[in-house]
């Protein structure tokens, strides 16, 4: 058994003609949080897009646990273990938002229950049941979409930008459940995100992406030291 | 009595056995000319003949052949000689030995026969026939028996050379709701001299006619549900392929199609190896129609919708090549023509509510069926956890996905079963309609109009729009003819769609953007 | 005589003052660009807007926080024409009502709003999208004909500097990242050149450099036009806030609070439902 | 050319296909049949089949393809009036022929379409008369109902005059029409029902055209409406229609024509036979299991053997020859009669036979006219006819 | 390049139907009269596929009830090509035929034009036209989008196709008009005057396509299609989408009008059959074969399917369809952007 939860390796992909991912490596160990850092268009959505499968990748590997997936399908990979939060949220809009956490146990055999945790995290939730998620406000999605991840008790877990339009008791809230999730029950997330104080906070590890290629890498804790922030800037 | 069984005896020896009654007179009432036919047959029922029934029967049903001047009567299972003509019956002969078989029936020992019989005889009650029904009367021992012949009695009183009677007659027929008994008075009505009679019989003819007016009323409602069920069910499998997952499915109709063929290779098939079991090949040809259908539509979404996702008006010229498809398909392998579904004998006829009321049998079991239909796949849809995927995976297909749902096999099923449902609308078709290559093309805009009026992906839209536009079409067609009808209907369509841009039961809020 | 008859017979009045007032310039010489009052707005039976009342001036930069949920998107779509409020009162200037206008006379009016879920024309060329809100004639007619002109084709590539878009100019806007429509847009905004901005959420998925710099590029409009901003980035709110100007807090449909950003975020109210320990 | 063409133009598909698919087959025996006897002129036949898809310009370019791409000597073609006006002005300005098998409104006479089937007075009128008589029930009120387009328009308004001319009050009749391919018959029934029993005996005489027939009359059989109570009369259901239904509740209601399959005579057995036994060798869908023959099937059959004889006596395939030979041609036809065509008319002498349908959907003979009738293409019932010459006037 | 070959194309399309004309019958070159017949219809059926596309590729109106405005054209061309019959109709009256048997006495009031050929194209335009604009302004106000639209448009074609096939509405019921003679006393069997028509309707292409490229090129064609992808945003910029939508849904009315006034003369006949649901469904299929939100595509579309149609149905006229509808299926399949996107991978 490998050591690492996901592998990637020399990862390749592209839109049409226009190469977005240009050979990424990394690796993701179990219990720890990996931040992806990078400037609008670098590729982070795609490079999670990726991982999930649903987008094609040119060339590279993918190991989750040691078996490549390279050709699973996305639901086959979610039942694999891996979880989804996508940037922009991609709630059902029609379906309650009961029923969109109820989808997101569709990896589980049926009539697995909804982990009760979920409503302490986001009460909101609970108070709208029965409103079709398209109602909700911006935020409120978000939250939603976090939970709907969550649901099945991935192995690991990728976020895209998950804070983006939340208030900021519940980001602080939102960085508690993350540590605990990794740092307690081992799940080893991927998180991509814009806000870096809050990305600095959680990361145990970094990468930073710059047109299609992680151009820094390194420890949390050496984030500052290193200058990431000014990497940013540029 | 004796004679009776005699007769019946030499029936079961299976000879071709001549009559009790006098040839010459059999003879006469099988073939010749008209008035002359009818003429024999009077004759012999004046002479109160007792084989008269049998050989009427007999004449019936077929089974009676003229060779040389002889009228024969063939048994059960005897070829008739290849020289024997077989008589023709029109209209006037037929209508005559059912009457005269009614006469002879009215002093039945069974109850039943006699009911039939004077239902048979409501329509010509005449002065002629007083004698026989008054001694019918007399004999006639149930009381709504009794109710119906003092009715028929009344009727041929009409006639009377009394006035007093027949004023007397008509004002007894007060309390009928019978057209028939209505139709007889109006003719009666216009001969009459008598002021007094005449008033009795105006009375009376209103009296009817407000009782008929209700039994208008509800053929109407009837026929605007019926036809409302019919656009329902029709639409309800539309509700899924297209109103859920937004393919534009224009081979719908040809799904219906391909139901309705499934239906008749069923029926086809009872007739060739089972043909005791006929009146149930139904419930063979419901799963098989729902599964024909639901094959084909499956084969569609793996090999053509499936990479249409997301480019919803591609569907629509992938779908019409489709339909071109399968209808010219069922041309090679069926033929251009129509094909025959027939009715079970449980499903044809009518149940005669009121004298004016009969609710056809195939039209009510559709009803019901529709309803059915419609309980089962909003349950499956509402209730169940592949419903929520289904709903799921046409809202957003890469995010449910990403969910673990294996979207693939959710889209085939979903497709399988909105067309499965199009195929038992199919079979439900074929007992009303036509089954032809061209089914389809007549129901497939109706079908589209009733989904998109309703509101698309409201189910419950799709119900109100298919029973309102049944009855509302009914109300006008009564108004204003078919053909107005149909030109009101599309343009009180456009003018809806005007106040409800979203349809019938559009989703208000963000979650429509 | 009941309420809702009385509502009803103010609603009447109103609609009957300002009936002339649904077109043309808004008038500012009150000093109030905006002037919202007794907002309701209920969702089948939820009070998303449960009479909310305020005001922004000619020239102001209002910055808006509050929960998820409190209802700062449904005023602005109340604002621009999008939801129909079901009482209550908005105008821009003194004299135009917005409730009798159409989003089209809205934005014409002058008023220009960047969603919070960023929308473009996901067909369209980057430089098309800037291209059709640049301000100008907006009928059909002159649509057919109309031709850039040197001033305009100037604006346009001094825009697209501004929004980090000059080497995607010719890309179509439906390729973009989630970031960079969010940049598009607003670009598209701003070649509106409206008076009154109403930005959701605009910093939402940019870094904090660019943050900083969208920042800079607000306060810059402030005085010329006025700005409506929500965010949830607090040290965004605090930067266009500085030290003087108003920060309004939203709370279930309502005002919970409103000051200088120092008051606000000292407000225990405020920790409490949004800020956080 | 070594062939004699001869075009085929029947809709194959759409919604025509259902009745024309039939006389293409037919056009394509009788071809056969006069192949293996010899040909003409001694030459083969060659048929050229197109399909102008039940679209009526389509019609029109299809014609023009047949007459001048493949230059055949004769059409066999055409269903519905409209495709018919359609294709004329091309038969006309190429000087071509056409036959056409189909019973049809009349008020129409061209030289170079010839017309086998029957006009309103070889089928509609006699069907009113026998209604009208002891046999028929003697009726007195009627119900004219049809489907919304031409053909049923103007045969009604001829039996209107007819009617009239007969002493039938305006009150006494009922008219009523449906849009093609209605579906839903229920109203319809119950207004005729009413109307039947608000006075004397009525029978219903049915203009209603192709698919709607089939709801219609099962529509009839379930409320019960019975042939002997009111009978309806059709103008447009054969052998072939009664196909799709179940015949069982049917029974004695009418249809006029001037052929049926079950009518027995010798010339009448050999045409099924070798219509079952053509059905079988080709594989025909439908017609290899169950062989049915009707009247446009008859009028094709009789069309094409006449052309062949007039083709035979004018010992070329030139229109205007052929045109000139075909006046007074006789044929055996299947019903039984020596069919003669008008030496001016261009329409064909017929029997007319009204039939009442059995329970297995043929039809039981039950009047027929003493001898053929001669044609009316302009019916004497319509005013502006009067003086109109009974031949083509160009 | 483009512009060069656009006038080749325009070239041949006016030349070739001259060849009927230039050459005798039997030469080479001659092109029969049946050719000339065909692609006079193709011209105007490209005419109708390149109108739908200018609101359906561009602007995503599909409207399913373009026939109808195809046929109002053709009416109203017809109506004075039965006034042109004069005496040799069958009744040999001074009315059209089908008016002498309904036993009308004089011309109803909406046929007054129709003895001018300059007022009855008017008309034939106008009417069209005129429907279009209350049709649309209604629909497009009430922001009926989508689906919505096209089952109205539907919903009203098959309510004037209903309402044309009675006898009584006037326009002959369903057979139309039939048997037309002559136009401006020309008579139409003459090989001129089928070659005039033929180059009449590749000109009125021509110009049609000219005015599409012209206006889609334009801002107000990026608005169009803007609205066509978010409607609501394109309200926010203070565009009025009801104005765009409206103009471009009358252009393509009056497109549509035009290929009416120019295919009955060809093909001589019109009839309530060209506004059934089907007819106009089939002009959204060349759209889309063509190649959808192209201009050139919905030409190529309209060409392409006819012509297949016009050759299969004489070469297997029993599996015919087998063939169109495969190839239905193997266009969307293969060639999401149609017959266009073939030619630009080709082009690459
Ligand atoms: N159409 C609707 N139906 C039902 N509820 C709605 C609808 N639209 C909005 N809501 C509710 O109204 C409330 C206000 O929503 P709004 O989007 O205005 O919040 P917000 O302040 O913008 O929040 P956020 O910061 O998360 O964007 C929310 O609770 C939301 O769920
Ligand atoms: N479907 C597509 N086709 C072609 N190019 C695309 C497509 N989707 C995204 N791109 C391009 O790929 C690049 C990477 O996009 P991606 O969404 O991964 O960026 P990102 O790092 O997530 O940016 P952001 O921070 O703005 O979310 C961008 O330049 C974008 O324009
Ligand atoms: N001639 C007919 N039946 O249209
Ligand atoms: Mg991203
Ligand atoms: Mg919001």
């Amino acid at each position: 058994m490998a050591d690492e939860t996901l592998k990637v390796e020399n990862l390749q992909q592209h839109y049409g003609g226009s190469n977005i991912l240009r050979g990424l490596s990394f690796e993701l160990k179990p219990g720890e949080i990996t931040v992806v850092l990078g400037r609008n268009g670098v590729g982070k959505t795609t490079l999670l897009k990726s991982l999930m499968g649903v987008v094609p990748i040119t060339s590279g590997s993918i190991t989750l646990a040691g078996e490549n997936i390279n050709k699973l399908r996305t639901h086959q990979r979610v039942r694999a273990g891996l979880g989804y939060v996508p940037q922009g949220r991609e709630i059902f809009g029609r379906l309650s938002v009961m029923e969109n956490l109820q989808m997101g146990l569709s990896s589980q055999p049926a009539g697995t229950p909804l982990p009760k945790e979920l409503f302490e995290l986001f009460p909101v939730l609970d108070k709208m049941r029965g409103r079709r998620g398209g109602d909700l406000s911006g935020g409120q999605q978000q939250q939603l979409a976090i939970a709907r991840a969550l649901a099945p008790g991935p192995k690991v877990l990728l976020l895209d930008e998950p804070t983006e339009g939340i208030q900021p008791n519940v980001i602080q809230d939102i960085g508690r459940v993350i540590k605990h999730l990794a740092h307690d029950k081992g799940l080893s997330v991927v998180l991509v995100e814009q806000f870096y104080d809050f990305a600095a906070e959680l990361a145990d590890q970094y990468l930073l992406m710059q047109r299609g290629e992680i151009v820094m890498r390194g420890r949390g804790a050496d984030m500052a030291a290193e200058g990431v922030r000014e990497r940013l800037a540029i | 009595m004796i004679k009776r069984l005699v007769l019946g005896w030499l029936l079961a020896l299976g000879a071709l056995s001549a009559w009790a009654l006098p040839p010459e007179l059999a003879s006469r009432i099988a073939a010749g000319e008209g008035d002359d036919r009818v003429a024999a047959l009077q004759q012999a029922l004046a002479a109160g003949d007792a084989s008269l029934g049998p050989f009427l029967r007999a004449l019936q049903d077929g089974r009676v052949r003229v060779k040389a001047g002889q009228a024969l009567v063939i048994a059960e299972g005897v070829t008739a000689p290849a020289d024997a003509e077989e008589p023709v019956l029109n209209n006037r002969m037929r209508r005559e030995i059912d009457a005269a078989l009614a006469g002879l029936d009215l002093l039945s020992q069974d109850r039943a026969t006699r009911a039939k019989a004077l239902a048979t005889l409501r329509d010509d009650a005449d002065a002629s026939k007083l004698p026989l029904l008054e001694r019918a009367l007399a004999a006639e021992t149930d009381a709504e028996l009794r109710a119906n012949l003092g009715a028929l009695v009344a009727g041929a009183k009409l006639s009377a050379t009394d006035p007093g009677q027949r004023r007397a007659a008509a004002t007894e027929l007060a309390g009928s709701a019978d057209p028939a008994t209505r139709a007889l008075l109006l003719e009666k009505l216009a001969a009459e001299t008598d002021p007094g009679a005449k008033a009795a019989m105006q009375s009376t003819i209103d009296a009817i006619a407000s009782r008929l007016a209700w039994g208008e009323r509800a053929q109407l409602l009837f026929s605007g549900l019926s036809l409302g069920s019919v656009l329902l069910l029709v639409a309800l499998g539309l509700a899924i392929t297209y109103g859920l997952m937004g393919v534009i499915n224009m081979a719908h109709g040809e799904l219906l199609m391909v139901g309705a063929y499934a239906t008749y290779c069923v029926q086809q098939g009872f007739r060739a190896w089972a043909p005791g079991a006929f009146d149930y090949y139904l419930w063979i040809a419901l799963p098989a129609s729902f599964l024909a259908a639901a094959l084909v539509g499956a084969a569609m979404e793996r090999t053509v919708i499936r990479w249409l996702y997301g480019r919803p008006l591609e569907t629509l010229l992938a779908t019409w090549g489709i339909s071109l498809v399968l209808m010219q398909a069922v041309r090679t392998l069926f033929g251009a023509q129509n094909v025959a579904v027939e009715n079970p004998t449980w499903l044809s006829g009518g149940w005669a509510l009121l004298p004016n009321l009969t609710l056809p049998y195939n039209r009510l079991a559709i009803l019901g069926f529709a309803a059915l239909v419609l309980v089962g796949m909003a349950t499956l849809l509402a209730k169940t956890r592949l419903g929520l995927m289904v709903r799921g995976v046409t809202q957003n297909r890469r995010m449910a996905a990403c969910v673990g749902v294996n979207t693939a096999k959710v889209d085939t099923l979903a497709f399988a079963l909105g067309s499965g449902i199009a195929g038992l609308a199919g079979c439900a078709l074929s007992q009303i309609g036509n089954v032809g290559p061209d089914l389809g093309q007549s129901y497939i805009v109706d079908a589209f109009m009733v989904v998109v009026l309703g509101g698309v992906g409201q189910l419950a839209g799709t119900v109100y729009a298919g029973l309102g536009l049944g009855v509302l079409s009914k109300l006008l067609e009564g108004w204003q003819g078919a053909v107005l009808a149909k030109i009101a209907l599309l343009m009180l369509l456009v003018l809806v769609i005007q106040k409800k841009p979203q349809g019938l039961f559009a989703l208000k809020g963000r979650s429509v953007e | 005589m009941t309420p809702e008859l009385l509502e009803a017979g103010s609603e009447a009045r109103s609609r009957a003052l300002t009936r002339i007032a649904t077109a043309g310039e808004p008038i500012f010489n009150q000093g109030v660009a905006l002037y919202v009052e007794d907002l309701k707005v209920a969702f089948d039976g939820f009070q998303a807007l449960g009479g909310l009342s305020f005001t922004v001036g000619v020239g102001e930069l209002r910055c808006v926080i509050g929960p998820n949920g409190a209802g700062k998107t449904t005023t602005m779509d109340c604002l621009t024409g999008k939801t129909r409020p079901d009482s209550g009162r908005i105008f821009f200037g003194s004299n135009l009502n917005l409730r009798l206008m159409s989003e089209q006379q809205i934005a014409r009016a002058g008023i220009g709003r960047k969603f919070q879920k960023p929308t473009v024309f996901e067909a369209l060329t980057v430089a098309e999208n800037l291209e059709l809100a640049l301000a100008g004639n907006r009928s059909a007619r002159f649509a057919m004909r109309a031709k850039l002109s040197g001033e305009q084709r100037d604006r346009l590539d001094e825009l697209l500097k501004t929004v980090h878009l000059a080497p995607e100019r010719e890309r179509v806007a439906g390729l973009l990242s989630h970031g960079q429509k969010q940049w598009l847009e607003i670009g598209m905004l701003l070649a509106q050149d409206p008076k009154l901005l109403l930005l959701d959420e605009p910093v939402a998925g940019m870094t904090d450099e660019e943050t900083e710099r969208t920042a800079e590029l607000f306060l810059s409009l402030e005085g010329k036009h006025s700005l409506v901003v929500v965010e949830h980035d607090m040290s965004f709110v605090a930067t266009l806030a500085g030290a003087h100007r108003t920060v309004t807090v939203l709370h279930e449909g309502q005002t919970l609070a409103e000051g200088t950003m120092a008051a606000v975020q000292s407000d225990e109210k405020v920790i409490e439902v949004y800020l956080g320990r | 050319a070594d062939t004699i063409k001869v075009g085929v133009l029947h809709s194959l598909s759409g919604t025509m296909a259902i009745s024309e698919t039939v006389l293409k087959d037919t056009v394509l025996m009788a071809i056969d049949e006069i192949n293996a006897k010899g040909g003409l002129l001694g030459k083969k036949l060659e048929p050229v089949v197109v399909d102008p898809a039940s679209n009526w310009p389509l019609f029109a370019e299809k014609a023009k393809q047949l007459i001048s791409q493949d230059k055949v000597a004769v059409v066999f073609g055409c269903w519905t009036s409209v495709s018919r006006k359609s294709v004329l002005p091309v038969f006309e300005q190429t000087n071509s022929l056409l036959f056409y098998p189909v019973q049809y409104e009349g008020e129409e006479l061209s030289k170079n379409v010839f017309y086998t089937g029957a006009a309103p007075n070889q089928q509609a009128i006699p069907a009113v008369e026998y209604l009208m008589s002891k046999d028929g029930g003697g009726a007195k009120r009627f119900v004219l109902l049809g489907t919304d387009y031409v053909y049923p328009r103007t045969t009604n308004k001829i039996l209107r005059a007819f009617l009239k001319s007969k002493g039938i009050p305006e009150a006494d009749i009922m008219e009523d029409y449906t849009p093609f391919g209605h579906a839903d018959y229920q109203s319809i029934i119950a207004k005729i029902k009413k109307f039947a029993a608000e006075g004397k005996k009525t029978a219903v005489i049915s203009t209603i055209n192709g698919d709607s027939n089939v709801p219609f009359y099962k529509e009839l059989g379930n409320q019960g409406l019975k042939a002997t109570d009111v009978p309806v009369v059709a103008f447009s259901v054969g052998e072939e229609e009664l196909r799709g239904v179940d015949t069982k509740p049917l029974q004695g209601h009418l249809a006029a024509w001037n052929y049926f399959m079950s009518i027995k005579a010798p010339a009448n057995d050999a045409f099924i036979k070798k219509w079952s036994d053509y059905a079988k060798a080709k594989g025909i869908a439908g017609h290899k299991d169950k062989p049915l023959t009707n009247d446009p099937m008859e009028a094709t059959y009789i069309g094409i053997n006449m052309w062949a004889q007039a083709v035979t006596k004018a010992k070329s395939t030139d229109t205007d020859k052929v045109i000139a030979a075909m006046a007074g041609q006789t044929f055996t036809a299947p019903s039984g009669i020596t069919s003669k065509m008008d030496e001016k008319n261009h329409h064909l002498h017929k029997s007319v036979f009204i039939g009442e349908v059995k329970a297995d959907g043929q039809f039981n003979v039950v009047w027929k006219t003493p001898g053929p009738v001669k044609a009316q293409p302009w019916s004497p019932y319509i005013p502006e006819n009067k003086g109109k010459k009974d031949e083509p006037t160009k | 390049m483009k512009k060069t070959l656009l006038i080749a194309v325009a070239l041949v399309l006016l030349l070739v139907p001259l060849l009927h004309l230039a050459f005798p019958p039997g030469h080479a070159l001659h092109l029969s009269e049946f050719y000339v017949g065909l692609l006079g219809k193709f011209l105007c059926f490209a005419i109708c596929a390149l109108a739908l596309d200018l609101i359906w590729g561009f602007g995503g109106i599909l409207s399913l009830g373009h026939g109808l405005f195809f046929a109002l054209g053709g009416y109203g061309m017809g109506m004075y090509l039965m006034r042109q019959i004069g005496r040799e109709g069958q009744y040999q009256a001074d009315l059209p035929d089908f008016m002498v048997f309904l036993n009308w006495k004089e011309l109803p009031w909406h046929w007054v034009l129709s003895d001018s050929l300059v007022g009855q194209i008017f008309l034939a335009l106008a009417v069209p036209g005129l429907l279009a604009a209350v049709f649309g302004w209604f629909a497009f106000r009430s922001r009926i989008q989508g689906v919505y639209f096209s089952i109205i448009t539907q919903a009203l074609t098959v309510a004037a196709m209903l309402l044309f096939f009675r006898n009584e509405t006037g326009f002959g019921g369903n057979n139309g008009f039939t048997d037309f003679k002559r136009i401006a006393g020309i008579p139409l069997n003459t090989p001129g005057m089928k070659v005039g028509l033929c180059v009449a309707s590749g000109v009125a292409l021509i110009a049609c396509y000219l005015i599409a490229r012209a206006l889609t090129q334009s801002r107000w064609g990026r608005i169009l299609q803007a609205i066509r992808d978010a409607e609501g945003r394109v309200r926010f910029l203070g565009y009025d989408p009801v104005a765009f939508k409206l103009s471009a849904y009358v252009i393509s009315a009056l497109m549509c009008a035009l290929a009416g006034i120019l295919y009955v003369p060809q093909v001589g006949i019109i009839n309530p059959g060209e506004m059934s649901p089907a007819a106009s469904i089939e002009m959204a299929i060349w759209a889309a074969v063509g190649g959808r939100g192209t201009l050139i595509g919905p030409v190529l579309g309209a060409f392409f399917v006819n012509g297949t149609k016009s050759v299969f149905t004489a070469w297997w006229p029993e599996g015919w369809l087998y063939i169109l509808g495969g190839l239905f299926i193997a266009v969307t399949l293969f060639l999401p952007q149609g017959l266009m996107g073939l030619a630009r991978r080709f082009k690459k």
